[in-house]
């Protein structure tokens, strides 16, 4: 995949796999790409090139609503939330729309994601109310009401406190348990140490390392470019 | 019950079914108004039926398509001229022509919204603005419908004052029917769900799975097709169109004044407003300036004091809805 | 040499334009507030000045050094106590309470002024020109459109490269922000409105000269300005300048083609830009 | 403590209708690095957003350097030396990166002779990325970059007192890395800083005091050398969780 | 003690773009009510009268909604559409569909009969001039003096610029004919910005008269920019823009010298049937209540009521709509404006009253004043003056 902003080259000849049920960690200094690449993955952007293969289908083309349909659901960095509806509201849509269920099978599945994202005694509250925290929440029980095989998830963990957080990476485990594929871009380590099986780092677009966590980690390049530790 | 996480949700409330059956009932019983009610108030329920068909297609465009126009006139101008041409040129019964009236605005609508889709907010105001001066000048310009001095409805005078009466409260109930109860299905549809979704925010609507390029062409075709019924009824009534009275951009400011001080956002708002502008006309119209010196002091009032509307005031004191369509989940 | 005319009238009647959009350029286009009272508030100016001019036999120019600071008299008082209230993201709030201003306002100066047309008299000025071959360049329509460009000129400056212009840019974008910068949000959009509306009162001047005002013709003016500041690019000045001309040029040439399409040239050629590039020709995006 | 420079007693805040904030006691000293943690919801923003104008004060008193602000209107706050890095950023958008920090620094506090000043110069040697994008508007950078700007234009005001919401948020650990080593510079020269940081080590380590705040009251405070991670997490979530 | 009512729909642009003509509608409506304020005797009964007006807001739409609610709601037994075609079309439109007399003046004939398709209406009757009159009156001013007879029109696109333009019944073909060449660009916008191309077709054609009818504004617009563009013909007659004295006045010195059609002046040979005031007398008493000067609709204001209530007296019972239409119809009534009888008409619903030509000139009292330079196609009166030709002194 490469994707330019007009002489800003962001992407570059950027290829990598996620294989299925796998949490799939994404690093890379600011401005390295990552979000980038998700919306090159979840539509919102055209790539310039390349191509987006979900289960042996092709995407390249196809508009970012169908990919949520097919199974693609996203959270964005900086959240939007439908203001004027309510949480509840809001995950109706996603589960109507990208998860095709109906009915009491919709309120269930909301209901049941709400409690599980924390958000269970704000159902009924317009979400344009909720705090900064609470809206990074609301986008993560947003995308699972849709009931995504890919889920990607843009720094969710940033500004919970430890057990928050803990709850959170217990979350996606059980998540991954269910078979969905998850590509978490973060910034908070542990978090993602804990549940990734797999971890990328960008920089500038490119790929500087792919593998097991810990070895990404112990990588020169990544701890000189990334976490500021030369070696 | 033992599946702790079956969800009750609310939609329905008790206002809202009394509302709902009475507003049934007041609909159906217009066309036996030629039946016991005098010629004056038929013709008053036949115009108020038309503001408010009108200002509730706006609201549907604005207050949840997130679409706000003041080129709606476009589609009134273009319903009523379908119906003359229909009517005068082709010789077509007029309560005939007026179903089929709505199709020269659909046809509009569809090229129109392509060129419009692209822009948003203010940009997408100025541009129905505008189209709907290019509908006015280039029907100014076509000699056939007798360019800029109009056309009058003769073919009217074939049918008894009572049977006119019959006819046009039939397409009035008619045109109630489908503009305020098809807009409350539809929002309490799933569609609604998309809909409100993208107006509060279309980039995450479209990658929750919701096809925002085609629910807003929906969305503007179907208020063009109300809208343009509404202008045809309009007109058979007033016997004449002009360009300027077809097209006239005081069609937007009603719907602006009505929606707005009735209650956008909300189906109840435009009955509401419908109803409060149609008899403050008829009531102070005589009055001249003054009155409308007080109209537009009321609408800054309003935009200042209760950006929510009429509605929004009464619903803060009883939340009585009459149109839910929202989810109230009460156990999960 | 026929199309030459054209174009040189065009140009001329785009600085006409220019004068109202320029202003609207600084309130729709950075402020994001829709004013429907736009071409109402000129009329007031002119009407203002008329009865000024009449009461102390004014000339025109006099006229304007009085009618600039009542309109920015004017431009302030109404974003101070009603514009401000209502600013934000969304257009529709500030249309709602414009409109009904414009209502209120074209029915008050009916019952003040009645409905009678009145006038300028400019004198020699209003019908004096110049002549190249058999080309006549009007007077009058040139200070129209040097004026507009001194006051397009003046004001983009202001706009980019003052303290003033980037203090209203950042109040736009982000009022509490801006507040935190130590922007005093509700003075700084006070100011910019008394300047949109001062700068009428010198359209005023030049309408009531080039043709006659009655307390109706507010909304005539209007569609043209929000035109030109789209064509233009919104937030830029010389955009709404270079979108005035661009209408200016249609409606001329489109007249001369047929004097029944001109009007409607301006719009065509309007809904063309748009498709091509709904973002305004001068906008960077 | 040395001389005070914020001094907060019984301020009590909140929205229209809603209270956030009860009876809060909170001070700063000049030069000082004071952390504020609590969960989410517990009304850290609200506090912040209430010391700098942004919301009314209902209750208590709220002085800076000395002078009451509490009815003081929230604009001229910034030009005596309170600046705040805004939760979620809030850029001016449409502007460029550097007419984002000009704003700033066109209404900025008029340093006293002797003191550091904050340019632009400066701010683009910390954050280089942001001179290589500053003709750039900024909704386009990245949102951590978007969060450099935010922190640029802060100290574009010469703050003597910089209130950060969040500041590592979205930020790279190198880059987190780099803004905490800058922490004792910008206190050398006599600013103070309150940051909020969920990672309560590393509020630890950076800040002399620490003050922990729950549904609204401050429920906890001290040097934070003083204080152990239980007291913390007890102060955090009260007796509800106790994070095993 | 309660007398039976007569209820009298009235309509008029009282605010808007077209308040002007609102104006003098105001004031007659006012003299009558005083006037009629005990009640209108017919014949040994005392009818209380009612009028009930509305204000169109110069607004086709609200036009026809008014009119509609006036016949319907408040059952009147006449109604009259004042003032302009916007106003005139639709209240007439839905007086002739529901049967209600209506009685209507202050527009050409063919503007009021042509767009509703010309065929005889039972309901609707019109009195005023029509084309054919302002044709000859504009043909015997421009043969009064000495030109090249090329004849530049100046129309707008709208109901009025229409008619008047008609290749059919309008001013081209009938101007053909009296041996003038006509250049007739294409209709303009109203509030157009820019005449350049209308002028330059006038100069490039070298016409010596220009022609037609505009409405104040534009003719403002469109004067000037003549003067600037070096077109300055011999003779400028413009139907509607030149009827009230504010407008002339809005001209400046360009409106020196123009001339125009006249329905009425101060100078009629006629008296009130109301009041017995002569035509001088109604302008003067207009002059000194309003401090304003008088204006051509005056006469007309003051007239369509002197028909209303001659129709009432004689209709065998004023409560029926049916017999009110059929006094009106039978009308032989010499009013302010002239004789108004539909039995003369040349269309069963078109009473024809006379018309003049006059020129502005500097005035004493006033700015300008209308004087009458042509008399020949309705020879009520002598002539007050010569017609001259334009200055074009700016
Ligand atoms: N619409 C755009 N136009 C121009 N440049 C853009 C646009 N969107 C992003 N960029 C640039 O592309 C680069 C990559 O941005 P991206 O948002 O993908 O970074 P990121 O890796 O997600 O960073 P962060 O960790 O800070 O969120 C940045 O330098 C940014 O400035
Ligand atoms: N605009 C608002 N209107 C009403 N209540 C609000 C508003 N913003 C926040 N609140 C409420 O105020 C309380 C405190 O919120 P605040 O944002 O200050 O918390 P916080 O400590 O900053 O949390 P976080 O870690 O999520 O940023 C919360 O209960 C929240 O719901
Ligand atoms: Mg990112
Ligand atoms: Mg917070």
């Amino acid at each position: 995949m490469s994707k330019s902003f007009g002489a800003l080259r962001v992407t570059q000849d950027l290829s990598f796999e996620v294989g299925r049920g796998e949490v799939f960690g994404v690093l890379g200094p600011n401005g390295a790409g990552k979000t980038t690449v998700f919306n090159l993955i979840s539509g919102d952007i055209a790539a310039d090139v390349g191509a987006v293969v979900l289960d042996g289908q092709d995407m390249t083309g196809i508009p970012a609503f169908k990919r949520a349909a097919k199974g693609i659901g996203r959270t964005y960095q900086i959240p939007r939330p439908y203001t004027q509806m309510s949480t509840f509201e809001n995950l109706l849509v996603s589960a109507t729309f990208a998860g095709q269920m109906r009915g009491q099978a919709a309120y269930d599945h909301c209901a049941t994601t709400l409690d599980e994202c924390g958000l269970g005694d704000k159902a009924n509250r317009p979400a344009g109310s909720l705090t900064l925290l609470d809206r990074k929440r609301l986008e993560l029980a947003r995308a699972m009401a849709g009931k995504p095989k890919l889920l990607l998830l843009d720094e969710i963990a940033g500004g919970l406190t430890d057990g928050e957080a803990k709850d959170l990476v217990t979350l996606i485990a059980r998540l991954r348990d269910r078979g969905v594929t998850i590509i978490w871009i973060e910034h908070v380590l542990h978090a993602i140490m804990a549940v990734a099986d797999r971890m990328m780092v960008l920089s500038f677009g490119e790929k500087i390392a792919e593998g097991k966590p810990d070895a990404v980690m112990r990588d020169a390049e990544v701890r000189r470019v990334y976490m500021g530790i030369e070696a | 019950m033992t599946d702790p996480h079956f969800a009750t949700v609310h939609r329905h409330t008790s206002s809202s079914r009394i509302a709902i059956g009475c507003g049934l009932l007041l609909v159906l019983a217009i066309p036996s108004m030629p039946f016991w009610a005098s010629s004056g108030h038929i013709r008053w329920a036949v115009e108020l039926g038309c503001f408010i068909a009108i200002a509730q297609m706006w609201n549907l465009l604005a207050g949840y398509g997130g679409m706000v126009s003041v080129g709606q006139q476009a589609f009134i101008g273009l319903g009523g001229y379908a119906l003359f041409v229909l009517v005068t040129l082709f010789g077509v019964d007029p309560f005939l022509a007026v179903p089929l009236s709505v199709i020269l605005p659909a046809l509009v609508a569809a090229p129109a919204y392509m060129l419009l889709r692209r822009l948003d907010g203010p940009y997408f105001a100025i541009g129905t603005w505008v189209l709907a001066e290019v509908l006015r000048l280039i029907t100014s310009n076509i000699g056939a419908v007798n360019a800029g001095s109009g056309m009058t409805l003769k073919a009217m005078a074939k049918y008894s004052a009572h049977q006119r009466e019959i006819g046009l409260t039939l397409l009035v109930a008619l045109l109630l029917l489908l503009t305020v109860g098809g807009t409350y299905l539809l929002l309490r549809s799933r569609l609604g769900l998309a809909l409100t979704a993208m107006r509060d925010d279309a980039v995450a609507a479209s990658s929750q799975g919701v096809n925002v390029g085609r629910m807003r062409f929906s969305v503007y075709l179907l208020a063009a097709v109300g809208t343009g019924l509404a202008g045809a009824i309009y007109f058979m009534a007033q016997l004449r169109i002009s360009p300027t009275s077809g097209f006239d951009p005081n069609w937007s400011s009603i719907c602006i004044f009505i929606v707005m001080v009735g209650g956008i956002g909300r189906l109840e708002g435009p009955i509401i407003g419908a109803l409060l502008y149609f008899f403050a006309t008829r009531l102070f119209g005589q009055y001249g300036s003054a009155y409308l010196v007080v109209l537009g002091l009321l609408t800054l009032v309003v935009a200042i004091r209760a950006p929510t509307g009429l509605w929004g005031l009464m619903t803060r004191l009883r939340p009585w809805p009459w149109f839910p369509t929202g989810y109230i989940l009460t156990k999960g | 040499m026929r199309w030459v005319d054209a174009i040189i009238q065009g140009t001329l009647l785009g600085g006409l334009y220019a004068q109202y959009a320029i202003g609207m350029s600084l309130m729709f286009g950075v402020m994001r507030i829709v004013n429907i009272a736009h071409g109402d508030l000129v009329v007031l100016l002119a009407l203002i000045g008329i009865s000024l001019a009449a009461v102390f036999g004014l000339g025109p120019g006099f006229l304007v050094l009085l009618l600039v600071p009542i309109g920015a008299l004017v431009g302030w008082a109404l974003q101070r106590f009603i514009l401000n209230r209502l600013v934000g993201d969304d257009p529709l709030p500030s249309l709602i309470a414009t409109f009904g201003i414009s209502i209120a306002l074209q029915n008050a100066m009916l019952a003040i002024w009645s409905a009678d047309t009145r006038s300028l008299d400019a004198g020699a000025l209003a019908s004096k020109s110049f002549q190249i071959g058999e080309m006549y360049i009007g007077l009058l329509p040139i200070l129209v459109f040097v004026t507009a460009v001194i006051l397009t000129a003046g004001l983009s400056m202001v706009l980019k490269g003052t303290k003033f212009g980037r203090a209203l840019r950042a109040a736009a974008a982000d009022r509490d922000a801006a507040t935190l910068s130590g922007i005093d949000t509700k003075s700084i959009y006070a100011k910019a409105t008394a300047v949109a509306v001062g700068i009428l009162g010198i359209a005023a001047v030049f309408q009531a000269t080039r043709t006659t005002i009655a307390p109706a013709d507010g909304g005539g003016q209007l569609i043209y300005a929000f035109e030109a500041v789209i064509i233009g690019g919104m937030g830029s000045i010389w955009g709404a300048f270079l979108g005035a001309m661009v209408l200016g040029i249609a409606q001329v040439i489109g007249s001369r083609i047929d004097p029944g399409w001109g009007v409607l040239a301006g719009h065509l050629v309007f809904l063309v830009v748009l498709a091509w590039r709904p973002q305004g020709i001068m906008s960077r995006k | 403590m040395s001389e005070m420079l914020l001094k907060a007693r019984a301020l009590c805040g909140g929205y229209r209708d809603f209270q956030a904030l009860f009876s809060i006691d909170f001070d700063v000293a000049k030069g000082e690095a004071v952390a504020l943690v609590g969960a989410n919801g517990a009304g850290k923003s609200t506090l912040f957003k209430t010391l700098v104008g942004l919301l009314p004060v209902k209750s208590g008193t709220l002085t800076f350097n000395g002078r009451d602000i509490a009815a003081m209107p929230a604009h001229t706050l910034s030009r005596q030396g309170l600046a705040l890095v805004p939760e979620g950023r809030r850029l001016f958008k449409g502007l460029t990166v550097e007419d984002n920090l000009r704003v700033a620094l066109d209404h900025a506090r008029t340093v006293e002779p002797g003191e550091t000043v904050w340019t632009l110069e400066r701010l683009y040697d910390l954050f280089p990325i942001l001179a290589e994008r500053r003709r750039q508007v900024v909704e386009k950078l990245s949102g951590g970059q978007q969060q450099m700007v935010a922190i640029g234009r802060a100290l574009m005001a010469q703050p003597k007192l910089l209130l950060c919401d969040e500041i590592s948020l979205g930020l790279a650990p190198k880059v987190i890395g780099e803004i905490y080593a800058m922490i004792p510079s910008i206190r050398a020269t006599g600013t103070a800083i309150v940051i909020v940081e969920q990672d309560v080590s590393l509020a630890q380590r950076c800040a002399d005091r620490i003050y922990c705040m729950l549904e609204g009251r401050i429920t906890l405070t001290g040097a934070s050398s003083d204080i152990s991670r239980e007291q913390i997490t007890e102060a955090y979530f009260g007796v509800k969780h106790a994070v095993g | 003690a309660s007398n039976p009512t007569i209820r009298i729909g009235f309509v008029s642009p009282q605010t808007g773009a077209m308040g002007s003509f609102g104006e003098t509608d105001a004031y007659a409506l006012d003299f009558i009510r005083k006037h009629i304020g005990a009640g209108l005797d017919i014949r040994g009964t005392t009818y209380a009268v009612e009028i009930i007006e509305r204000d169109s807001q110069s607004n086709a739409n609200r036009a026809a909604e008014v009119a509609g609610e006036l016949i319907l709601n408040e059952e009147v037994q006449i109604i009259i559409p004042a003032s302009t075609t916007d106003v005139t079309l639709p209240v007439s439109e839905q007086a002739e569909l529901n049967g209600v007399p209506s009685v209507s003046s202050t527009a050409p004939w063919q503007a009021v009969i042509m767009p509703r398709g010309g065929d005889a209406f039972e309901w609707t009757y019109h009195f005023f001039w029509g084309l054919e009159d302002i044709i000859a009156s504009f043909v015997n001013m421009w043969s009064s003096a000495e030109t090249n007879k090329k004849v530049g029109l100046l129309l707008p696109r709208n109901t009025d610029g229409e008619v008047w333009g008609s290749e059919e019944f309008g001013l081209p073909p009938a101007l053909r004919a009296a041996g003038f060449e006509v250049v007739k660009p294409s209709l303009f916008e109203p509030r157009t910005n820019d005449f350049s191309a209308q002028i330059a077709a006038f100069k490039s054609a070298g016409c010596d008269i220009l022609g037609g009818l505009v409405f104040p504004g534009d003719l403002r617009t469109a004067a000037i920019q003549c003067a600037q563009q070096g077109f300055k013909p011999k003779i400028a007659t413009i139907a509607a823009g030149l009827l009230f004295p504010s407008a002339v006045e809005a001209l400046g010195s360009l409106g020196n010298g123009m001339s125009t059609e006249v329905w009425w002046t101060p100078a009629f040979p006629y008296a009130s049937t109301l009041t017995g005031e002569s035509s001088a007398q109604l302008a003067a008493t207009w002059e000194e209540k309003t401090r304003k000067q008088w204006t051509q609709p005056l006469g007309y204001s003051h007239a369509i009521w002197e028909v209303v209530l001659d129709t009432l007296k004689r209709a065998e019972d004023p409560l029926d709509r049916a017999s009110v239409r059929d006094a009106l119809k039978a009308t032989d009534l010499t009013t302010m404006v002239g004789k108004v009888k539909w039995a003369n008409g040349p269309h069963p619903n078109v009473s024809k009253t006379p018309i003049l030509g006059g020129q502005w000139r500097k005035g004493e009292k006033w700015p300008y004043d209308l004087k009458i330079v042509e008399a020949k196609t309705y020879p009520i009166m002598e002539p007050q003056a010569k017609l001259e030709m334009m200055s074009w002194q700016g």
